[in-house]
């Protein structure tokens, strides 16, 4: 049976490890959970991101778009009394899967620049059109008054973060175990395929169009679905959900984490929140300079992102002597 | 109306001035540099400094502003940016962002995070009526000098030998290196004259946009729009995008408030989805 | 015998500049033809117009009786025109099997399947191998794309084209770029290729184009100059003038 | 993850430091942006509340204040977080800060929930206090600063008015408040603008104005972006014009003012605080925070300065408890003389109760300072008194 195999061989024991540690954490850090719920929150939101950047090669500065859609959508359909979790959750994906759907369409041309700025274009449209429906969305002030109920009709969202903490993580687990089908599945090669040679896919007969607004879709969904989350374990929703910020952060998170292979949304993600959370533990005031100097070191010496970081590592050691990062940096 | 024109024609001009050393990065370096407003950050706290504290008069900082932003600019080209010419897009936004991070907190350091004013010399406080309409000499003051600045960079760009290297440079790198052109010197030459004049602006900006430590980030979606829309192959391009932008803002702003700053991103995925290389691209 | 492509009329203008004009071709079922002409003669012009990559200013292209003018590239690929390119088009970052794998997906209309591993379509994985056997290319199935030599590549680019099963197959200079003392196994393979797919052979290597043609369209200024056999083409007194004495000066 | 860890162990250990000492430690947890658009706010926040520390030692009524501050950079669901963190962690028995409306909203949930005693001490929408029984605040609310102006405008010859106000929920209560009482007064607002909370230009806005031909223009934008609306009334020649800049004392905060230049000159706000406000309390604040600063103290210092005061008095008033509910049962109906003048929390809202002081812009001592010229008394804040 191993033979032929197209994909390299899962290595299941390591990633059901991986996805064990949150459980430890719940142990470990029981004061920290509200920390490591917005953690997982913030993972699901940079793998939906992974998928159409990664994968597709579609870079979006807009990618808050669908999270703050998804956000709102879960929000105002409990602050309409509407509180069951579960299909505000659905509800949330599918209104920003559908505007990921028509808006998917203008992002399938144009360069990388061109890519970035219509994403950002529509993301701020959507900013400021939050912004003005006062009425619905509570404008700057964000949107009061989401009452969620039980989940499961059994468990409250509760001041301790318990059951935010559980609900965030299933969530990001069957999202994660999802995205994890389709990228090795004939849909996901075929996106491999598109992102490093598009030419040549539309010569094999592939609908190169029609599968991007796919993957883009999809990803709007998982982002919706990740905003919804937040909305309903934070009960709150603000205008910074659909923040420029918001999308430039979860783009450094990926990048951080090092895209095109699912895990390093999760690693750019607990990364990036433990940096920022230890930093500005040290220094209130100008963490950021301490953030901004590992990013570019992390640039300077590390290309690929964490996992980048940790493959030239594994690379340099089964070399042995070699210097792995000379090449790398002559590039 | 005259007034809404000639304010929106300098606001344009100043995003100009503030946004074509970018253009001339993402199009002959293929880098995105998102630390751009950094470097007119810089012209700016440099302008502050020698006028509020060292009490240097406000045409005095401007020069000042350029050299010290491209000096700030030359150094990093040459040491980092230098080395991230041929990394990915992605990496590139990492490592710039990580700069404009690094830049902020620098400046929020060393200056404090409050809103920074300065105080125009008297000659450039006034306004002028034509017809019904007033307009300050200071906005008159910017529409002169960026435009003059824009005729000059157009001139340098295509009737000096200089130009010719770096036209041929954007069209064709390789080919550009086969001609015996020096096109790492051309880079860091490049880079710092579009830095300085980042500074420029910033300087120049100080009075209208205001600036504090988030100077570095708030304007970069405008650069970028202008990048975008005006396309990188010329600094035509640009300079109609700039105009069409601080037009648009402003008259946008002046004749429909309640949706002003809609405006803006609306036109640009509009010029986009119809023209993806930007409304002035020659290709 | 109806021909399996066919144009009338084609024609590409660029502002006043005709890069092709008013081009006749018809080539028979299985035949091997060839497309010569000097440079700017509009040879990719022409491949361009077939493909769909450019839409044509005027005319009609007819693939197995059918009008696919108005149709784009994919559904060209997907009537069963296939190609090469003069510079590969591959993919770097996987492997010759998961290419071959990729390319069989989408002939299957199986490339849209998110839910099963790749894997799991058994039937199709080896058919892959099959074909990369048929080429040589099992030994380096599992390598990365970009890690091969370049002859290999160039295999490669031929496997991915016929894996989209063509009824006509064009061969954008198969042999660019490997050297000369390195070409037999290209030419082999070439040599190998079933007849049931026609092929047109844009070349500049005329020793490649005498080898293999049957037919041979001589395009010049982006017009038919002749079209005809090997032999009489060689002799033909109008196409050594313009091609073939030109080509002996290089 | 180590570093989690370390800091929960940090956290322990602290812990149990304190139970050995045998007093209990109290801790004060201030959220506030200290990065991003709004750091100014939260800088003079924090700030001013060290300074109430540094000049009553961090002892009271036998227990040991420890002050937290975490940023929140301005984003309403990280303050949340921090908010529920805080008060899981078990440490932190007082929430303070809350630089803005949506943020301070975004933890009005978490005090309820926990009954942990909230001040605001920045935020200014009138609702604010109204989304918990936890809630207190020490700043002040739009309406209680707009009234004063709407009060004296149409008394000193302005009948029409053009409103600017930004477009988030202060400026709105601003527009609101300010057109309500203006108007029964006798005045006439000729236009509404609202101005997008992050807007690069003033420019079109105040020709639009310009265009109006009213009396006065009445401003409302967020501390910090004030010195661009005053260019921009210069420079259009609004003065000239005839036309009056008032409004409430956001626009002319002490932080930037003597920045601004001539063109601040003759400004009439109406505020609660004022760095120029002439008693002995304000000197001793004033000076303190000159030295530990090197910078002047504005309206939102000073509701950081009485939050702590706020604070500190409660816990001693509550004696041995420290819970939430005798906490907050402590702060209702507290009084003292705060550097902006007597101020007291109105026991039914929770709400400051303060004078509101007519203030003019003038020159003293070569700066520029917002002088007091005439006071409201002991305002109520008006956008709950009607409810």
């Amino acid at each position: 049976m191993t033979q032929p195999m197209v994909s390299p061989k899962p290595w299941w024991p390591m990633e059901v490890g991986f996805f064990l540690i949150p459980v430890a954490a719940f142990f470990l850090f029981p004061l920290h959970l509200p920390l490591i719920t917005e953690m997982m929150i913030l993972a699901l939101f940079a793998v939906s991101l992974d998928l159409v950047l990664g994968y597709a090669g579609i870079v979006s500065l807009g990618h808050a778009a669908f999270f703050g859609l998804g956000a709102y959508a879960a929000g105002i359909l409990a602050q309409q009394g509407w509180g069951e979790p579960l299909s505000g959750l659905v509800f949330a994906g599918a209104v920003a899967g559908v505007v990921g759907l028509l808006t998917g369409v203008l992002v399938l041309r144009g360069s990388d620049l061109t890519r970035l700025m219509v994403t950002l274009g529509i993301g701020m449209m959507l900013f400021e059109a939050a912004n003005k429906m006062n009425w619905l969305t509570g404008g700057a002030d964000g949107l009061q008054g989401v009452m969620v109920e039980p989940l499961l009709g059994a468990f409250q969202f509760d001041i301790f973060g318990h059951t935010a903490f559980w609900y965030a993580y299933a969530g990001l687990v069957v999202l994660f175990y999802v995205a994890r089908r389709l990228v090795h599945s004939p849909f996901g090669l075929c996106l491999r395929g598109i992102k490093t040679n598009r030419l040549r896919m539309s010569a094999l007969g592939s609908r190169v169009n029609l599968h991007l607004l796919a993957v883009y879709t999809v990803g709007a969904m998982m982002a919706g679905i990740a905003g919804g989350l937040l909305a309903q374990t934070t009960q709150f929703v603000s205008l910074d959900v659909l923040s420029f910020e918001r999308s430039a952060e979860v783009l450094l998170v990926l990048v951080l984490g090092g895209p095109g292979r699912l895990y390093g949304g999760i690693i750019g993600a607990v990364a990036f929140t433990v940096m920022h959370e230890v930093l500005s533990g040290f220094t209130t005031h100008y963490w950021q300079f301490w953030l901004g100097l590992v990013l570019v070191l992390l640039v300077l010496f590390a290309r690929g992102g964490l996992l980048g970081l940790v493959d030239a590592l594994r690379k340099r050691a089964a070399r042995g002597t070699a210097s792995a990062a000379a090449p790398e940096r002559a590039a | 109306m005259l007034t809404v024109l000639v304010d929106g024609v300098a606001y344009g001009m100043l995003l100009f001035i503030l946004a074509c050393g970018l253009s001339v990065t993402m199009g002959l370096m293929n880098f995105i540099n998102l630390a751009h407003g950094a470097f007119a950050m810089v012209g700016g706290y440099v302008t502050v400094i020698m006028l509020n504290d060292m009490g240097v008069p406000f045409l005095a900082c401007l020069p000042a502003a350029f050299v010290l932003a491209a000096l700030a600019g030359v150094v990093l080209e040459r040491t980092l940016y230098v080395r991230l010419y041929k990394a990915s897009h992605l990496d590139q936004v990492m490592f710039t962002i990580g700069l404009v991070f690094i830049a902020m907190a620098t400046a929020d350091y060393f200056m404090g995070a409050q809103q920074k004013l300065i105080q125009l010399p008297e000659f450039l406080r006034g306004r002028v009526g034509i017809g019904d309409a007033q307009i300050s000499y200071y906005r008159l003051f910017i529409v002169l000098l960026c435009g003059l600045l824009a005729v000059g960079l157009q001139f340098a760009l295509t009737r000096t030998r200089f130009g010719a290297q770096l036209r041929a440079a954007v069209d064709d790198g390789r080919v550009a290196r086969g001609l015996g052109i020096d096109v790492s010197r051309l880079f860091a030459v490049t880079f710092a004259v579009g830095s300085g004049l980042a500074g420029l602006g910033g300087a120049l900006g100080v009075e209208l946009l205001g600036l504090d430590p988030t100077f570095a980030v708030r304007f970069m979606i405008y650069f970028l729009i202008v990048v975008a829309v005006g396309g990188t192959d010329s600094i035509v391009g640009p300079f109609l995008a700039s105009l069409l932008l601080g037009i648009g803002d402003v008259a946008g702003k002046y004749y429909v408030p309640g949706i002003g700053s809609f405006i803006i991103y609306a036109i640009m995925v509009g010029v986009l989805i119809v023209r993806p290389q930007g409304l002035f691209a020659r290709r | 015998m109806t021909p399996i492509l066919e144009t009338r009329g084609l024609s590409k203008s660029f502002g006043g500049f005709f890069a092709a004009a008013d081009v006749n071709l018809a080539i028979e079922p299985g035949i091997r033809q060839a497309l010569i002409g000097p440079n700017g003669a509009g040879k990719t012009t022409l491949v361009n117009l077939l493909t769909g990559t450019l839409p044509a200013s005027a005319g009609t292209v007819f693939l197995h009786g059918q009008d696919i003018t108005r149709l784009p590239p994919q559904a060209r690929v997907r009537l069963g025109l296939s190609r090469t390119f003069q510079i590969n088009q591959l993919f770097p970052d996987l492997t010759p099997l998961q290419a071959v794998v990729l390319a069989i997906n989408e002939r299957e209309g199986r490339s849209h399947r998110f839910w099963r591993a790749v894997d799991a379509g058994r039937e199709v994985v080896h058919e892959a191998m099959n074909r990369l056997h048929e080429f040589g290319l099992d030994t380096v199935a599992r390598e990365r794309t970009a890690d091969l030599p370049y002859g290999r590549q160039r295999l490669l680019e031929l496997v991915l084209a016929l894996a989209a099963r063509p009824r006509v197959l064009l061969l954008d200079e198969p042999a660019a770029g490997i050297p000369s003392g390195e070409s037999g196994e290209i030419l082999d393979a070439i040599g190998r290729l079933p007849r049931d797919v026609t092929i047109l052979l844009i070349e500049h290597d005329m020793d490649l184009v005498f080898r293999f043609a049957e037919r041979i369209t001589v395009l010049v200024n982006g017009r038919v100059l002749v079209e005809g056999a090997p032999d009489a083409i060689a002799r033909d007194p109008e196409v050594r003038a313009v091609y073939l004495g030109e080509e002996a000066h290089v | 993850m180590k570093a989690l860890k370390f800091l929960t162990a940090a956290a322990v250990a602290v812990a149990g430091f304190a139970g050995a000492a045998q007093s209990e430690t109290i801790k004060v947890g201030l959220i506030l942006p200290m990065t991003g658009p709004f750091a100014s706010t939260g800088r003079a926040v924090e700030s001013a509340a060290k300074l109430y520390m540094q000049q009553h030692g961090n002892k009271v009524g036998g227990h040991t204040i420890e002050l937290v501050v975490q940023d929140d950079t301005g984003a309403a669901d990280t303050t949340r977080r921090i908010a529920q963190e805080m008060v899981v962690r078990g440490g932190v028995k007082v929430l303070g800060g809350f630089g803005l409306t949506p943020l301070a909203m975004a933890a009005a949930p978490v005090a309820e929930q926990a009954k942990v005693p909230m001040v605001v001490m920045a935020a200014a929408t009138s609702v604010i206090t109204t989304k918990s029984q936890y809630i207190a605040r020490t700043s002040f609310t739009l309406p209680q600063a707009a009234v004063g102006i709407a009060e004296w405008a149409p008394k000193n010859g302005i009948k029409s008015v053009v409103t600017m106000v930004s477009d988030y929920a202060p400026g709105i209560d601003a527009e609101k408040s300010f057109t309500e009482v203006f108007t029964r007064n006798g005045g006439k607002v000729v236009e509404q603008l609202r101005v997008p909370l992050a807007n690069p230009d003033f420019s079109p806005f105040m020709q639009r104005v310009k265009d109006s031909g009213a009396g006065a223009l009445f401003i409302f934008v967020p501390s910090g972006v004030g010195s661009a609306v005053m260019k921009e009334f210069q420079n259009r020649g609004l003065a000239e014009a005839g036309m009056k800049l008032i409004g409430t004392g956001d626009v002319v905060d002490d932080d930037i003012l003597n920045q601004m230049g001539p063109a601040a000159l003759g400004t009439v706000t109406s505020h609660h605080y004022s760095a120029a406000h002439d008693s002995a309390e304000n000197k001793t604040f004033v000076s303190g925070y000159k030295a530990l600063t090197g910078n002047r103290p504005n309206f939102m210092a000073v509701g950081g300065y009485d939050g702590m005061r706020l604070i500190y008095a409660a816990i001693e008033k509550a004696g041995g408890k420290v819970d939430g509910d005798s906490l907050i049962a402590a702060m209702k109906g507290m009084s003292w003389t705060s550097p902006r003048g007597p101020v007291s929390i109105d026991p039914e809202t929770r709400d400051i109760v303060q004078n509101i002081y007519i203030r003019r812009v003038e020159k003293q001592d070569g700066e520029l300072h917002n002088v007091e010229f005439d006071v409201i008394k002991d305002v109520k804040d008006p956008g709950k008194a009607k409810k």
